[in-house]
């Protein structure tokens, strides 16, 4: 079966073109879209992982090395798309356009930032693992009964594509050919499970072919690879022609959480061979000329600016209101959880 | 033959009312939403063609095309998950489950999104959808058909559970749960599906979800129930007469959030009560009631809360589902322990 | 895909050979052991129609059209085996060597029937759609893990592979290699809902792609080919060699159960030009010589005894008995459990 | 170090015991059963090198191997539904789920097989297994991962579910449930897997299932919590005290079967009860225990049974999650309120 889902680069690991046929499509704009966010979102997740240390925001689930991944797919996505990330997708979503500030809320336990407070549809990070595959599939599903040329993705590990909900996802979008976009980061791992235990199989693009849908397998950490494949899979589903399952082969270079220690599970070599996706852009621009130190370094100095000021903002946040933990769990509160929440303020109050 | 002359006879007795078994007011409630609002859809295991198992979609494909009334592929999960999916993104699925213990593959979904999706993001997201589920035992149905599992969903904040004991009700109840902008687990009592007819109105009308209603009133007994119990209980209250005894029948109709205040006044008016439901005693939902009426009604209780439930046992394979369910004469002897308390 | 797993036949529905490599492997005892259950389960399946017609049993899930995918299918397994089927497979329980009393009483409502007094390891038929399926696995990693030879089968339909049960069944028995035999029955319908809507592929068999485990699509019409396939996939796993799927391309000539009602859902015509699996396979017996008139005659006559004798025996079989709606909940009776049970006894007798 | 110091002269206080946290001693629990019983085995996601998200299963793979400690694919109802599969045929599986908010997968496989094969088969076939679930709320967890949710269990009647507040119960109800020849739900207070440490017998040792006990004795007043929650009613107790108010505190530890005896005996002493739990109020088992006084001691009561609980809402993201739970001041407030009743 590998053998016939090859594992698709545009470039190799020294940053060479192995697909000159991208030639043409790649272009400095793309090159410091990808180049900028890939940073970006990676700068957060350091950042993150420190506040982590510090206490400062709660347990923390990293992506180091799965930016390619997140980023070239996140930047095919158009405005009215639908994202339904894990836990682990806040690079996708960062770059789709979720704030940063409320994506830090989100670390820190604040159900502010389970929610873009800009217009876009991105979902709740789903916990509970696989589940948010059918909700991708019914969300486009309602594009398309719409009329519409909006398409939703699901975003899911290679743990998530042995839950049920994977499956019956995948079969719902296959049955009603609807525009959803399974988009699985293979990285490895699923926690301490290797990939070898999840599952028999050596790719997860062959589980698309019981559905008849139609699957890639990407070189995840080749960001060019993942932005035309995906663009392709997104073109399609936008002209009708039905769901696609890209499998993005990518690297989990951290911990599962910042609560995981790898050291116990995870041989002290293995994945040291694989050149980070951003190390292999950067060979890219330097081989094919986009390079420029300069802007790099305002790049960064932004990057971090940004990144400061959210942090601050976020700490500087209005407190946690406990009226947040009553008002939101009905469109109108019920009179046993009005009497609950009264009660409660008063022996706040001391009443 | 009889019966649809008797049918014919009875609808002409009002203009604007049909005299409808449970089942049909079911049917007629998704009809009328269907035509009324476009992003009502039907979605759930045979509701298409055959109309669902029990026919509560008869006739909904046909008059609204394949594209509203949607026979999906056979995943529980599969169904709630997509639906709530539509749900977020405008429409308004109503999903049959085609017997409400083939419901628990859709846990999962409902409760950790369908029920929660609101609070996760502070209402920006909401799922306004209704999941319909037939329940209970007593029609003779194979291992599995006849779970009665109001509880495993009244523990769900988010959520609203409701379940009718009548046609009016039922159509009534099943608009307001598809107008609700909460996602409603609509209980729909099997057993009486076609045991009783009643009238109802042609046009649209809702009945206001978390109220109960007397059925029968009287001030020595109050006596809670719903859908297929109401009429054990009322049965049991008819007979309770004969001895002197005036029962007070509630019929709570909607599980969650229950109604406190016709359960606080019913006790505080009779001091003693009667619970009956068909679920399992432990964890069923008459412990709420019980709780609910210590929690308002300590001082006027006159004997202890009476629950007439069934067994703490899987419900039987049929053979032995008579044995399970409450019966007009357990409910009397409970009724008469506590009176004579 | 389709051409990927063409539909393997031993004998055309003309009861000739297709692949005459068979030909020694068929002889008078396979042939008229196959006939003989055959004719035994549809001499019960029309019996038991008409017992629920006339109200001395409940519901009844008939399987007629489905007694080659049934008998040929049943007759591999060895004692030890296990058998996981559902409501519609007593066909493959009777012939397994369940017993026909315990089979009607099942059917009548009585929990007697739904375990086999026998010492055959039969689980009682799964009503939830496709949970057998992690059971069967489990059972037999059992057998594999005690070293033993024995595999098991479970037996679902084409609406059970739209479960997440089924995707979690056949990736675990892919993981830990069991000896699994999942056995589908593609009998063209789930209650009403036909196949092109239950799924977008053109195969069951396809679907075992995603685990990398064999699957064979055979004439669930033809017995030889379902007993000759279903063999090789045991001694397959009996071997240690892992699971296999098998789908058996067959009809539901009736209704889904009695109380379903086909014409609303089903062109009157389809399904008509199917042969039937035993004119088939009496179509085989007189080209081949294997048919003998009088053994026929003899054969009806003791099914047909047997069977009265069963109806018999099932009618004057004990009365429920209402202790058995506690005693059997847990393996003691616990304290709360026992006071319902006592109360009840009171109540019944009027104390 | 300090703490490794204090541990090493505590362990040697006594001969044949050791000084452990709980899920030491639940480590301890499995481990004493992999050696004694081969049918014995472990599965779950991560269970394996990782020694499980939290520990617990910590060294048991390296001592006992692959094929007895297992890694699974990530998949709830898979994982049980295979467990059953290996329990009918004589296996004795330890399902790990990694925290009860995912125990909903598998729900429909607990609801359907695990809980109703002996029913169904009379007894030839039965599931003798454990499934361990971590749950609770109040140690920072995502949203998900701290939710309490017994009741949903304690209404499927085949099913046992215990709940131990201590290490030493943490090992002897272990090792009674892994004997058990009916399934039982393990439920771990993760709260206090590492926050208090206790003595723990080296031996093979079992804590009777089916029963509570009684932490603190008083007349005034019953307490009844489990899990978490005892040492949170223990405080409100002392505080109590203070106030010249005496709590019987009782730990239920087994939640089904309950306990009915020593929850009558305390309030027939006492006359009042307040009852805490983590989960919601509604549906939850502080419902069941107020039905149980109603049932056997209504004439005993002083004042109605306070229920100290979740609110009616999902557990918070873990900002708000300490507003979310019982705090001893909540509990005592309600000890107040009865006592002044
Ligand atoms: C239903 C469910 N079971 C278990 C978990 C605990 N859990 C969280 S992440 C994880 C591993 C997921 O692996 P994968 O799908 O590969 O995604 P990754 O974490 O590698 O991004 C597990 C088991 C969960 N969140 N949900
Ligand atoms: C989980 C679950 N959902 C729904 C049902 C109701 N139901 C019973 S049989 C059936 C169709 C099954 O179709 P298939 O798997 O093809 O088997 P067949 O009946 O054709 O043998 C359905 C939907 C059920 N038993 N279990
Ligand atoms: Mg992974
Ligand atoms: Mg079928």
């Amino acid at each position: 079966m590998e053998n016939k889902f090859p594992v698709k680069k545009v470039m190799d690991d020294e940053g060479n073109f192995v697909d000159n046929s991208y030639e043409k499509a790649i272009n400095t704009e793309l090159v410091w879209k990808l180049y900028y966010h890939m940073h970006r979102i990676r700068s957060f997740d350091r950042k993150a992982i420190n506040l982590q240390r510090q206490g400062r925001i709660g347990t923390y689930a990293p992506f180091e090395g799965q930016e390619a991944s997140q980023v070239g797919s996140a930047l095919v996505f158009e405005e009215d798309d639908w994202i339904f990330p894990t836990y682990r997708d806040h690079g996708a979503t960062l770059t789709f356009g979720a704030d940063m500030v409320e994506t830090l809320l989100y670390w820190n336990g604040r159900v502010e930032g389970s929610l873009p407070s800009k217009s876009k549809n991105i979902f709740p990070p789903a916990v509970p693992i696989a589940s948010q595959i059918p909700h991708a599939v019914g969300a486009s599903w309602g594009e398309k009964r719409k009329g519409n040329s909006n398409i939703a993705i699901a975003y899911f590990g290679d743990g998530a594509t042995s839950e049920g909900d994977f499956h019956e996802g995948l079969n719902f979008a296959s049955v009603f050919q609807t525009p959803t976009i399974f988009f699985n980061q293979n990285n490895g791992y699923a926690i301490s499970v290797p990939i070898e235990k999840q599952m028999n199989s050596k790719t997860i693009a062959q589980k698309a072919l019981g559905y008849d849908i139609p699957s890639k397998r990407v070189d995840g950490n080749d960001c060019f690879s993942v932005y035309f494949e995906t663009k392709k899979a997104v073109d399609r589903a936008r002209k009708g022609k039905g769901p696609s399952l890209i499998e993005a082969v990518t690297w989990r270079k951290g911990a599962h959480t910042t609560a995981d220690d790898p050291s116990k599970y995870r041989p002290e070599n293995q994945g040291k061979n694989i050149i980070d996706p951003i190390t292999r852009l950067e060979r890219f621009m330097k081989n094919y000329g986009y390079w420029q130190e300069e802007k790099v370094s305002a790049m960064q100095k932004d990057i971090i600016t940004e990144l400061e000021t959210a942090v601050k903002e976020m700490e500087a946040y209005k407190h946690s209101s406990v009226e947040d933990l009553f008002d939101h769990v009905y469109s109108e509160l019920p009179a046993h959880l009005t009497e609950q929440k009264v009660n409660y303020f008063e022996h706040i109050r001391g009443v | 033959m009889t019966i649809d002359i008797e049918m014919q006879s009875l609808s002409k007795k009002r203009t604007g009312y049909k005299i409808l078994t449970m089942v049909q007011a079911i049917n007629d409630g998704m009809k009328t939403m269907l035509e009324e609002d476009d992003t009502t859809i039907i979605m759930g295991e045979d509701v298409g063609k055959n109309g669902g198992v029990f026919r509560a979609t008869e006739g909904l494909q046909e008059q609204f095309g394949e594209e509203r009334v949607v026979d999906t592929p056979l995943a529980e999960s599969g169904i709630v998950g997509t639906a709530l999916g539509l749900a977020v993104n405008g429409f308004k699925p109503i999903v049959e489950i085609q017997f409400m213990g083939f419901i628990y593959p859709a846990y999962n979904q409902i409760m950790t999104h369908v029920s929660r999706i609101r609070m996760k993001t502070m209402g920006r997201f909401n799922a306004p959808m209704v999941i319909r589920a037939p329940y209970g035992a007593g029609i003779r149905a194979p291992e599995i058909h006849s779970d009665s599992v109001e509880a495993i969903f009244t523990h769900m904040p988010g959520l609203k559970v409701v379940c009718p004991s009548n046609p009016y009700d039922a159509k009534g109840m099943l608009i307001s749960a598809i107008q609700d902008p909460d996602p409603v687990l609509f209980m729909e009592p099997m057993r009486i599906y076609r045991s009783m007819r009643g009238e109802v109105p042609d046009e649209k009308y809702s009945v206001e979800l978390g109220k109960g209603v007397r059925v029968q009133e009287g001030g020595d007994m109050s006596i809670f129930a719903w859908g297929a119990m109401v009429s054990i209980a009322e049965i049991a209250a008819e007979q309770a007469k004969q001895k002197g005894i005036q029962c007070d029948v509630i019929d709570l109709r909607t599980l969650y959030p229950l109604d406190r205040q016709i359960i606080a006044a019913s006790v505080q008016k009779t001091g003693r009560a009667v619970v009956v439901h068909e679920a399992h005693s432990t964890g069923g939902l008459g412990n709420d009631i019980v709780s609910t009426i210590n929690d308002t009604s300590f001082l006027y209780l006159r004997a202890p809360i009476e629950r007439v439930t069934g067994f703490d046992v899987p419900v039987p394979h049929f053979a032995l589902e008579e044995h399970y369910l409450p019966t007009p004469k357990r409910v009397l002897e409970a009724i008469l322990k506590a009176v004579q308390f």
